[in-house]
């Protein structure tokens, strides 16, 4: 007789777990904080792919401290796959056995520690990704065995609230419960009746009020009172020089100080250079409190948000035409549809790097950290499936000297990426150099790539308080590396520039200075942000703004 | 562990620009410096003092004031500078503002 | 005894007349509740004879009203005790002559000021600007004060209860006195320079190290004392040097903080000090009929 | 437009010690006194191999407000935090020396000199006190400064500007205190222990350094309003300043008493009794207090806009 093939393995295995669990579950798949240790004890088993919902924002952080406490003879070995690793906690599991393998996307603060674990052998890792090619391989070949993760609110049923920071959750939930996964969520609160269902609960196993608040960091928040006369500079160089010289309507704003600035100067410089209505219309971003001035001086139609950010929860909920808000009247944020349109329908990505290459490979890589990159390399680069067409993105697709030699006559657009960076960092590093450090980090982490976050290919535009590389304007790498040089001021990479050259490419547009562009270099002082510090965003924001304690100083 | 002292002179090739009246400008700020520009009789060159806890940046000192000093064809000056680890940038972005302010 | 600090009590009956210390009375003022301000001392004595205040720290109390007040510790309550010594001091002898005016004795032996949340709430800074400037009143209405440094003397609570005597002695640090803002290992932390390289910058050089001698080399400490049965002596001459100065008139640029400037530029320990007023003074020179009644 | 006018609209927390100094007085009408020309640069700092500055980080001037001589002491927190060394102390220092001897001056040469004739001190502190490198002379300089302060008394009133990010604590925390009049922004902070030390003393749970909203509401302006530790609140521009001390410009001089929180026996009693009001209350925060003086929504008032929240303020009553 031929042996019946069983299908089912996986959820006879998950049923298996669960059967030793539901000692620790009680009504509404409730488990109380004291028996979590035992819950996952029950249900985890060693090697097995195990997700902590690690988020560039809120984190699963009790289940993450409760992990930490099992017995380790029970549960080791695991494969830790989730977006970041910022906490200690996540770092604690590999140094006490608990877990081996990581695949992860992001470091932040632990990024010191991945790198030394790497070298003395107590993390195995898998590889660093971006946000979508992590979620990608969530449904291929890293789907997790179990999930932790994290919502703001439970209902008794087990239905779950992840409102304004939802970030990874729907992601995680569903490559984990739809191959039969369990799935465990820590709540901040059980409540009779949710705002709406962002997980409905039969996809959810249990659920375990958090004696604390998850962990949340404004990550996005940045003070204008930090903003220098140099990053205004270089915002006015991007305003003028890149939003109006392509008409950038839709677009990523990267981290720093710089966005920052050009955020706050939409409404003072860009109004001047009649933008309004034209750039910055749709955007893929984070609740940025710096966009506030511009929201409200109406130069926004859409925002998508990858998270969320604390203190923006009531500026956001009462601007609905603008952000994408539930029936409850509140955001979700959502990390994976964000990061889709991230790639593939933004005309420009714009940020800053701390290192650039002398062909414009860039990298914030350090030699002893592995940081990872997030989601900005899905971002800073050409997506090479785009189908539809925009006027920015066709315009720079059209400048593109060699779109010949690869596809003949055939009209295609190129993604704006944009970096802008000052010539020299703090403690007057430099950066423009020889060699990326992100090379010294591959050798010491023993890494086979070095880390790059925007490969040069991909850079289209280098912004410096001396001008703007118009690299997409290049024909040869040497046009592109004399641009750069052009662009790198004092480091040993822009004293090799010759002024001859550099002429030359001025005059071709290749390479531009603020004079050429006609941006007064007097002009570039605090008096064009059209907000100087956090209580005038508050103002702005007409007191619904509620900046988070450490930022306020009032 | 003194205080390095860098003293050098520059020359504009056309050395049109001087300032009517000594001034002053900037704030020794961590990364950011302060600037004394005065008249002085140099035969068409620009003095300059660098006084900084930094070493190591002498020739980017000479070019970052070279250059500012050319572009902006300054001549029979004395400049004294007080850094606290500035930038290029900021050095060049406070010596144009120095000679704006003197122009006031 | 090769250390006197943590007992104010102690050095009092050492420097003042045997048994004539009466706490918690000054002039018409008595302080009832032993409650208030516990890290304070201050009461009346004689000292050669003559009728002195005595304000002094007590290392053993603990203010169980404010928690962070113990160890001798100067707290809110006890920065306006300090006060209210010394104003009750001024108004006893408001009708007496300068030769006449009782001196302040401050026996110095506190390690800082309270550094608390309702501290700051409520002001501890009030409290002791408070005391310094009742101290400065009465410096300048006539009163000798002498302050004996015993143990103590830390930044902020020196200022407070200390910098502004007349005079300032000091016992020896063999003693163990400690007269600093910061310890130099601290302040090596904080301006990020090795110890070695600041101990030996020290030498030439009194203005971060610690101890009485650099203060002394500053013109900060007018005279250390070698021996601690020396303390009785030297307070009286202190005194007698001082008041003899105020019925002279000459105590405005011999004493206090600012005759203490002129020592420190005598000592040459503060040599800058001194040249930098005297340039403010003859700028303003220059230009001050421009601000004169009348002018435009 | 003239500079000067631009810098009234100026955010008097952005602004550096000079502009502020230039700003607080008429236009054209401030002399700085050992300015940067001078080059009185701290030889302490040289010799510990530490960036220098041509004022110390503190300008000291005269300057006029109407018909007031105006001496204007101006600390640079950006220069290591404002802190006080030898030469900078010695500019403040002589700089109420000077105030203390011209209103001498005047008393003797022009006895029939109006009140508004005679000079003011304007200090804006932006200090966390001593500077380490150089502490004792900057301790012995804070003495000074007291000293002078209790000789101005009664003749040269000396006003008090707090509003800078740095704020003003630790020994120049008694300073401010030791003034006549303070006048504050919201974003100013008065107090004497930064809140860092706090934290080290009394452990994070009770005092965490780095939730500036609890660091502001403990010594911000707002709180310092609430208490009576600043006699006025301004709006967070020069020009507000200014204002507030060319009010105080024309005050009878013998009113400036009445202004003080300190440095009288009656006053010292009065403290007191808010000394006992903290002990009764052990307030965990502020806002106990700020319920306590009659303000049952803290939270709301704390965020109002500062001309609201100066109309609806009620201060502690002691």
């Amino acid at each position: 007789m031929k042996t019946q093939k069983k299908w089912d393995n996986l959820a006879t295995d998950t049923a298996e777990r669960m059967a030793q669990a539901s000692r620790f579950i009680g009504n509404g798949k409730r488990v109380e904080p004291k028996d979590i240790v035992g819950l996952l004890e029950a249900v985890i088993r060693p090697g097995d792919r195990v997700n902590i919902e690690g988020n560039n924002q809120k984190q699963a952080d009790f289940l993450a401290e409760s992990l930490l406490k099992v017995d380790k003879s029970k549960v080791h070995d695991l494969h830790m796959v989730q977006s970041a690793v910022p906490l200690a906690s996540h770092l604690d599991l590999f140094e006490a056995g608990i877990a081996k393998k990581l695949d992860f996307a992001f470091g932040g603060p632990q990024a010191g520690r991945v790198a030394k674990f790497i070298k003395e052998g107590k993390l195995e890792l898998g590889a660093i990704h971006t946000y979508l090619e992590l979620f990608g391989r969530y449904f291929l070949d890293l789907t997790p065995k179990v999930s932790l993760i994290c919502a703001y609110e439970a209902d008794r049923e087990g239905n779950l609230y992840t409102g304004f920071n939802t970030e990874d959750t729907p992601v995680i939930v569903e490559a984990t419960k739809f191959r039969q996964g369990i799935v465990i969520a820590q709540v901040n609160k059980i409540v009779d009746k949710l705002p709406r269902i962002d997980i409905p609960a039969g996809w959810v196993d249990a659920v375990v009020e958090s004696p604390r608040p998850f962990f949340i960091e404004p990550l996005f928040t940045r003070d204008p009172a930090l903003i220098t006369e140099n990053q205004i500079l270089l915002a006015m160089l991007s305003l003028k020089g890149i939003y109006a010289e392509y008409n950038v309507s839709s677009m990523n704003h990267g981290i720093g100080f710089l966005t920052s600035a050009i955020e706050l100067m939409l409404p003072t410089y860009g109004e001047e250079l009649g933008l309004r209505g034209k750039c910055c219309t749709h955007m893929i971003l984070n609740p940025h409190p710096t966009m506030i001035p511009a929201i409200e001086e109406g130069w926004v139609d859409t925002i998508h948000c990858f998270g969320g950010e604390l203190g923006m929860e009531k500026y956001v909920a009462a601007r609905p035409d603008v952000f994408f808000i539930g029936p409850d009247g509140t955001l979700r944020s959502n990390r994976a549809f964000a990061q889709t349109a991230g790639h593939y329908a933004i005309d420009m990505f714009i940020g800053g790097t701390l290192q650039i290459d002398p062909w414009g490979n860039s990298s914030t890589a350090t030699a002893n950290r592995v940081a990872g990159f997030g989601g900005a390399p899905n971002m800073g680069c050409d997506a090479k499936g785009r189908r539809h067409s925009t006027p920015a993105w066709l315009k720079c697709g059209a400048e593109l000297p060699c779109m010949e030699d690869q596809i003949g006559k055939m009209p295609r657009g190129k993604r704006l990426v944009v970096q802008g960076v000052e010539t020299f960092g703090e403690g007057r590093e430099p950066t423009f150099v020889e060699e990326l450090d992100a090379w010294a980090l591959a050798k010491n982490a023993g890494i086979e790539l070095p880390p790059v976050m925007i490969y040069g290919d991909d850079v289209t535009h280098i912004v410096t308080e001396e001008g703007i590389a118009y690299l997409s304007r290049c024909k040869d790498m040497d046009t592109r590396m004399a641009a750069i040089q052009a662009v790198a001021g004092y480091t040993e990479i822009g004293l090799k520039a010759k002024p001859e050259t550099t002429r030359r490419l001025r005059d071709a547009k290749i390479v531009q200075t603020p004079e050429d562009l006609g941006v007064d270099r007097n002009r570039a002082t605090r008096d064009l942000l059209a907000a100087k510090n956090m209580r005038e965003l508050v103002s702005w924001s007409g007191g619904l703004y509620e900046p988070p304690a450490r930022f306020r100083n009032w | 562990m003194a205080l390095n002292t860098l003293e050098f002179e520059c020359k504009s090739t056309a050395a049109t620009v001087a300032v009517a009246k000594p001034v002053h400008f900037g704030v020794v700020g961590s990364g950011d410096l302060e600037i004394l520009m005065s008249p002085a009789k140099n035969d068409g060159a620009v003095k300059v003092k660098v006084v900084t806890p930094v070493t190591g940046f002498d020739d980017l000192w000479r070019r970052v004031v070279g250059a500012f000093v050319e572009n902006a064809k300054l001549g029979n000056v004395s400049i004294e500078i007080n850094d606290n680890n500035a930038t290029p940038a900021v050095v060049t972005l406070r010596l144009r503002q120095t000679l704006a302010e003197a122009a006031a | 005894m090769d250390t006197l600090i943590g007992q104010g009590r102690t050095a009092i009956g050492l420097i003042c007349d045997p048994d004539s210390f009466v706490e918690n009375t000054v002039g018409a003022k008595s302080f009832d509740d032993p409650s208030f301000g516990p890290g304070a001392v201050v009461g009346t004595a004689k000292l050669d004879g003559k009728t002195v205040t005595v304000i002094a720290n007590d290392a053993d109390a603990f203010n169980e009203k404010f928690p962070v007040v113990y160890a001798g510790i100067i707290g809110m309550e006890e920065g306006y005790k300090m006060a209210q010594a010394v104003y009750a001091s001024i108004e006893a002898d408001k009708a007496e002559s300068k030769a006449n005016k009782r001196a302040l004795v401050l026996v110095v032996d506190t390690p800082g000021n309270g550094p608390g949340k309702v501290e700051e709430i409520f002001g501890m800074n009030k409290a002791t600007g408070a005391y310094q400037l009742a101290l400065a009143e009465a410096r300048l209405a006539g009163h000798p004060i002498v302050a004996m440094v015993i143990g103590r003397a830390i930044s902020g609570a020196f200022l407070c209860h200390g910098l502004q005597a007349d005079h300032i002695l000091s016992l020896d640090s063999k003693f163990g006195t400690m007269i600093h803002v910061m310890p130099l290992t601290s302040i090596s932390r904080i301006v990020k320079k090795d110890i070695e390289i600041l101990e030996k910058l020290a030498e030439g050089n009194p203005v971060f190290a610690a101890g009485p001698r650099f203060f002394s080399k500053l013109g900060g400490v007018e005279e250390i004392v070698t021996e601690i049965d020396g303390m009785r002596d030297a307070v009286i001459r202190h005194v007698a040097a001082v008041r003899a100065a105020k019925v002279a008139g000459t105590d405005g640029e011999t004493t206090g903080p600012w005759g203490r400037g002129a020592l420190g530029a005598e000592r040459a320990g503060r040599a800058v000090r001194p040249e930098v007023i005297a340039l403010l003074q003859s700028e303003l020179a220059q230009v001050a009929s421009r601000y004169l009644p009348g002018a435009n | 437009m003239s500079k000067w006018s631009t810098l009234l609209s100026r955010s008097f927390l952005e602004s550096n010690a000079r502009e502020r100094a230039l700003g607080l007085v008429d236009d054209g009408t401030f002399t700085e006194l050992v300015g940067p020309f001078d080059r009185r640069t701290s030889p302490h700092l040289e010799t510990l191999g530490e960036a220098v500055e041509f004022d110390d980080g503190i300008v000291t001037g005269i300057g006029k407000i109407g018909k007031t001589p105006v001496f204007v002491i101006s600390q640079e927190g950006r220069f290591i935090g404002g802190a006080v060394g030898e030469v900078g102390g010695a500019k403040m220092v002589g700089t109420i020396k000077a105030a203390i001897d011209f209103a001498d001056r005047i008393a003797k040469d022009y006895p029939n000199a109006t009140d508004e004739e005679k000079p003011i001190v304007a200090i804006s502190f932006e200090t966390g006190g001593v500077r380490l490198h150089e502490a004792n002379a900057g301790l012995l300089a804070h003495a000074e400064v007291m000293d002078q302060l209790q000789k101005a008394r009664h003749k040269v009133p000396v006003i008090a500007l707090i509003g800078s990010k740095v704020g003003c604590f630790g020994g120049m925390g008694f300073v401010a205190a030791a003034t006549d009049v303070i006048v504050m922004s919201e974003f100013g902070r008065l107090g004497l222990t930064g809140p860092e030390v706090i934290e080290q003393e009394m452990g994070k749970d009770e005092f965490d350094s780095a939730d500036r909203a609890l660091v502001y509401r403990t010594t911000g302006g707002r709180h310092k309003y609430v208490m009576g530790d600043c006699n006025f609140l301004v709006e967070d521009t020069i020009a507000a300043f200014r204002a507030q001390l060319a009010e105080l410009a024309k005050l009878p001089r013998e009113k400036f008493e009445e202004l003080r929180r300190i440095g009288s026996e009656v006053l010292v009693a009065k403290q007191l009794k808010g000394v006992a009001l903290a002990a009764e209350m052990q307030p965990k925060d502020s806002r106990d207090v700020w319920v306590h003086a009659g303000n049952p929504d803290p939270v709301s008032l704390a965020l109002a806009p500062v001309a609201d929240f100066r109309a609806q303020a009620k201060r502690l009553a002691l």
